[in-house]
């Protein structure tokens, strides 16, 4: 960017990316003078930057456990913390399968070999698949099903070679992909409200842009863009 | 809860390392004494696992060892299944820690004197034997290194074993996806007692592999 | 027997030989960068002729014809024993370990090792690596390793070069043996004259990778055939004259204003020849006593310019005196005409030294016309 | 959009090269030639990169180089920011592709004819003129391999590189980030794109290596 | 000047010398594995001898006593010309980046390679690299790219020993105009009398790591101090007697009922002493003459049982008939009693051949009775 330019460092959960990358268009627009710069990857490793002192402005995280610890270690502007989408967990079977299951509890039964999930230590969405099947009664039967991939787009990727007979993944991840077949949607109270935080970060240059980048995310516009990715309206 | 990883690791590291001294070793003779056409594109082939990032080769592994992938139909013919086992975890530690073996090797292969590799010729050895008694004895220093390279490498490897060995916990989480799991966690304390760990072991074999090396296997010769 | 005609170039170096070896020892002989290590390598395998043939007792391991190869048995199957110039040791393997090489297959190995670490007095050397041996230490590994094989053919190269004198006549001594009783067809390369008399049965000069001359060694030796051959063999006086007649026992020849006397009768009357002399034939005639008859032809005198102790003979370089009078011809680059080589209690017996004038007589019948035998 | 990429993973790969040469070929060096207490843990401490995963490697360079980390003070005295730019890119590939260097060299270095450094020092040659007349010029091919393999895992390091010089598009991103953007994305042809570009570089990178080593550098010297 | 006085230990091997070089050529002479190449690398400093003293020109280069090391200058600082046994020449360099070296900083590096390469025959030759040289030429590299460096001191192992004698008679003669013009100390080991006669201003026997004996080559020669000396140096006849009585001009020693007078006065009546002559010196009778007096005594008579022919000169093998009528005494394993070497037109002048009887005379001027000079 040129010198009168205003940058801001946005790190973003890389499952936000292209949703995202639509944002910066209108955002830059808006903002002639502005100049967004996307980090994306893992939440957990986002955070593992800021932690260490990485110049970033702004963080959108997938899981609120990481702008937790953030938050709890005052690396966050006091106040910036909005949280600006939703998503829900579903479960996803090869396209071209015959004998996956219908529905969650379906999960359990003998042809349905192996399931893939996020790493729930690592990965949000492996969290609330715990957290669903917990819910339903089926964690325990289904351990040793279990696959667990190390980020969702690898969970993806086994059901949509069909190394796995379903995976539990995000809705959102599930739409980006032609092969895979929504088999169920995870049924509501069966997990906590899956919320993506989004804050600006203390020590940013740029906070004023930093906030009204956010507030753009939040403004109808920014929802409106998110949505046709698949995401629910931040706040219900 | 630590000593699964550490032996799961062990185990993948050894038979990778093993796959890998025999593959490798076989290419890197194959390319230091033949000339065929086509020699350089077999050479950048093999090299080409580690310029790309682990987890795309595993990606283009699960093509290949998968169920649904190109050896799909002899797996399921012979009821073998790889993926998700330990043995893709090997599979895919070999496939990334070839190119340090072949390279390593090749070079050591290509330095021996060849007035040494005629003269067994001329007592009575075919060329089989020629590799056995001279070249490859001679060579031992640079196979070993590529041995100790390919056996870190897998000791290490973690991208491409993840696609398809997945993460199943007690069968084929190795330590560095215990050390990955640990970090991405933010459990500091846990992760820093882990890369302890494979520190101490990754040390003992390696100091082991070294003395042996000054003390025993090369003690007197060059 | 080994049977070779073969060419190969090697950079710009042409090698262009034809060899026949009988069950003998034959010498190969010349200077440096000839080709000799070159022709072993031929017939080891370990290079490979342009073209010609190469056969080993009647086993043809070599055949290739413009370009067109149509034999070439691998040097694993020729079973020969090569000692190399440079030894070519193993140096991952004990002494022991590389004499039993060749053989550690074989039922009687273990004998057949001792008896070469006799042979080659390497005994209390055989747990010691390459490295941790002496030149000649080296070489008698190098040489057991070849012989204890068995071959049928021998290629040394150089083999004695690094030893002593003692250790390598007894080894020539058993080498003779080994050859006579086996009747090994050998090659071998020696740039020692003492050596390639001591074992050689034939001798070949080889000179820019071509045959110079190839004989029994007293023929190559008392009658080269050409300048190359007569400067190899260590003819130091060769000179240029004139044949000015004959009679029943060979020719005279017009050289500096003298007649010389020579029992070749290779040449026609008035032909240009070369011809030379050994320095060893050159006899110091005595002032006390008339020359005996043999003697009595050929006579010069000369001057002693220079003198080289060579241990056991000492070497003599004589400026003649012209038969005119006059000393010399300023032509010639060299200080001196002649070289003589003379033992030491002569040498002493006729009190010479640098200054003495003396008389010498280049005894008729070592005098040799430089040329193809009559 | 795909040439970015390139250039930056090509000018990383280049830097940390460099650099590798440099600090690991001194390191070679010193644990080929010197004897010293403790030099077997230097050289396990030296391989440790390569047994731990990248991304852990990459957590603790950012220890070091992050702006809270070991050098925070001095990096913040110095105005120099090394975190999320293309130098922390280059560090992190530096420090995983040291051992191969390292291990590769050590073993060509130890293996040059002790009598050819013997005739160069009769001849008037320091030890350092040795070093560089005789033992590095007789240990090049083992010393290109590690050149090669250094460059090449450079080219294709991700873990570390994505943990310390961040996932910047036009910044940061290198071509293994941007394949891995493209796999999570789902946006499997770019990501296709991206690997076949990156395979027709390393080839043409690692074809040309090979080339000049056969045909020009070891044309006729042993 | 060197001067050396040192002890090192190399496996089982003890090397124990003390040794001063003028500005001269000092031969090492020696049977293999007599420690020869260890004394010249302790004197380059490539190995470290366990303690003693080693001066170069004066400058101590070393110097340790009982394990603690005082001085050790480094090899480069040492300024000496070494040519290593096995050559050594730098294999990813040419033959004129090999030669120049050394002197590469030199302002006339040109000149001083290219008179080197004309010196040692290798015109032609720059651009190769050393595996494409014959053994020969790499000898020759490595000769040119010690000399070219003008050392202070020359340390030569073998340096002419893959040579033709054309080639090596000549760089002889440059080296020691060399040495001449720049009084360098030179050690040079050889296995060749020849060479070592040529070269050599002094001699060094070592044997098993110690110097068996030191001298002019003269006195090395004919005054052996040692049998071991004296087997080294090719005085093949060595035998056991006893003092019988002495006049004014030596001693007369009983062997095997004969009396055999020699020169040497060293050693008193009754004494058992061992004596020796060299094969050159023993002289053959010829029945149609009156023995010349200084050979009248020491006549033995024998048969000639075997004979090798060596070039220039015939070795024969006598076994002598006793005293007393009997031929030879069955304790001794050889089948010969005397070694003596002729002239090869003496030998087919007297028409000696295997089996035929001849009377010799041990001529007793050379009849060297062995022990420390009188
Ligand atoms: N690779 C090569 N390229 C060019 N010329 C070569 C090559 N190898 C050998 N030669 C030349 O071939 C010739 C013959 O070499 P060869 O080793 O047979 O000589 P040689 O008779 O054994 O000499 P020496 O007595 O010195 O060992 C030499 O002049 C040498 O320079
Ligand atoms: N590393 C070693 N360990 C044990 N013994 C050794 C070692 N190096 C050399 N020797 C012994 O030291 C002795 C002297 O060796 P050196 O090379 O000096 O002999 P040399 O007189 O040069 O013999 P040559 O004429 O055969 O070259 C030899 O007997 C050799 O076996
Ligand atoms: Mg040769
Ligand atoms: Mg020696």
């Amino acid at each position: 960017g040129s010198s009168g330019e205003q940058q801001l460092v946005v790190s973003a959960a890389i499952s936000l990316s292209n949703a995202f990358e639509e944002i910066k268009a209108e955002f830059e627009k808006n903002n002639p003078d502005s100049n967004i710069i996307y980090n994306f990857a893992a939440s957990g490793v986002l955070q593992a930057q800021i932690e260490q002192g990485a110049p970033v402005d702004v963080f959108a995280s997938a899981s609120e456990k990481q702008m937790d610890v953030l938050e709890e270690r005052g690396l966050l502007v006091a106040g910036s913390r909005a949280d600006f989408a939703q998503n829900e967990v579903v479960l996803i079977v090869p396209g071209n399968s015959v004998r996956s299951p219908a529905n969650f509890q379906e999960l359990v039964k003998p042809e349905v070999i192996r399931i893939a999930v996020g790493n729930p230590e690592i990965v949000p969405a492996g969290q609330y698949a715990r957290e669903v099947l917990t819910n339903l009664g089926l964690w325990d039967k289904v351990q040793e099903k279990l696959v667990m991939a190390e980020n969702v787009r690898q969970a993806l990727a086994y059901v949509e070679k069909a190394e796995v007979d379903s995976g539990i993944v995000y809705y959102t991840d599930a739409l980006i992909s032609r092969s895979v077949v929504i088999a169920a949607s995870a049924p509501p109270g069966s997990h906590r409200p899956i919320v993506y935080p989004i804050a600006v970060i203390r020590g940013s240059k740029e906070e004023e842009l930093a906030r009204r980048f956010i507030s753009f995310i939040l403004s109808q516009k920014g929802q409106g863009i998110l949505q046709k990715y698949g995401f629910l309206p931040g706040s219900s | 809860m630590i000593l699964q990883p550490l032996y799961l690791s062990l185990k993948v590291a050894t038979a990778s390392t093993l796959a890998v001294f025999v593959v490798g070793l076989i290419l890197a003779i194959v390319l230091a004494k033949k000339h065929f056409p086509g020699k350089n594109v077999v050479e950048t082939l093999v090299t080409l696992p580690l310029v790309l990032p682990p987890t795309v080769v595993g990606y283009y592994l699960l093509f290949v060892v998968g169920g649904h992938g190109l050896l799909g139909p002899l797996l399921a013919a012979t009821q073998i299944q790889i993926i998700f086992t330990w043995v893709a975890a090997a599979i895919a530690s070999a496939v990334v820690s070839l190119p340090l073996m072949v390279r390593t090797s090749k070079v050591a292969i290509e330095s021996v004197d060849p007035s040494l590799e005629k003269a067994a010729r001329t007592l009575g050895s075919p060329e089989w034997r020629v590799l056995l008694d001279v070249t490859l004895p001679l060579s031992r220093r640079g196979i070993l290194a590529g041995v100790v390279l390919a056996f870190a490498r897998g000791l290490g490897e973690f991208g491409a074993t993840l696609m398809v060995a997945g993460n199943i916990p007690g069968r084929t989480q190795t330590m560095p996806l215990a050390i990955y799991s640990a970090v991405q966690t933010n459990k500091m304390g846990e992760a820093n007692l882990l890369v302890l760990i494979m520190t101490v072991v990754s040390f003992i074999v390696l100091w082991m592999v070294n003395r042996w090396q000054r003390e025993w296997w090369f003690r007197k010769a060059i | 027997m080994i049977d070779l005609t073969i060419k190969k170039k090697v950079g710009d170096f042409c090698l262009d030989v034809d060899l026949q070896v009988e069950n003998e020892i034959l010498v190969l002989f010349g200077p440096s960068g000839a080709g000799k290590s070159t022709i072993l390598q031929c017939v080891a395998g370990l290079l490979t002729p342009d073209e010609g043939l190469i056969a080993i007792d009647g086993e043809k391991v070599f055949a290739a014809t413009a370009g067109r190869m149509e034999r070439n048995v691998p040097v694993h199957r020729r079973r020969i024993g090569y000692v190399f110039q440079n030894y070519a040791l193993f140096p991952h393997l004990t002494v022991w370990q590389n004499i039993v090489y060749g053989v550690r297959r074989h039922p009687q190995r273990r004998e057949m090792v001792e008896d070469m670490i006799i042979r080659m007095r390497l005994g209390g050397l055989e747990k010691r690596y390459s490295h941790q041996l002496s030149g000649g230490q080296q070489q008698r590994v190098a040489l057991a390793r070849a012989l204890v094989i068995q071959p049928r053919v021998l290629l040394l190269d150089e083999p004695f070069s690094a030893l002593d004198t003692m250790v390598r006549e007894k080894l020539q001594q058993d080498l003779l043996h080994m050859q006579g009783q086996l009747g090994l067809s050998t090659l071998y390369v020696t740039h020692d004259v003492k050596d390639a008399f001591t074992l050689g049965d034939r001798l070949a000069i080889i000179n820019k990778g071509k045959i110079e001359q190839i004989g029994s060694k007293e023929d190559v030796f008392d009658h080269p055939t050409s300048i190359a051959a007569a400067r190899f063999t260590g003819t130091r006086n060769i000179f240029r004259g004139e044949v000015m007649g004959r009679d029943e026992n060979g020719v005279v020849i017009l050289w500096r204003g003298f007649k010389l006397w020579s029992s070749c009768a290779a040449a026609g009357t008035g032909s240009k020849v070369e011809f030379c002399i050994r320095p060893e034939e050159i006899m110091i005639m005595r002032d006390d006593r008339p020359p005996k008859e043999e003697l009595a032809q050929n006579l010069l005198s000369g001057k002693i310019v220079r003198q080289i102790a060579k241990g056991p003979s000492i070497s003599l370089f004589l400026k003649i005196e012209e038969s005119d009078g006059t000393s010399g011809e300023a032509k010639l680059a060299r200080d001196y005409d002649l070289e003589m080589a003379l033992p030491r209690h002569v040498y002493r017996k006729l009190d010479l030294r640098v200054g003495k004038r003396v008389t010498v007589s280049l005894k008729r019948s070592a005098l040799h016309v430089i040329g193809p035998l009559a």
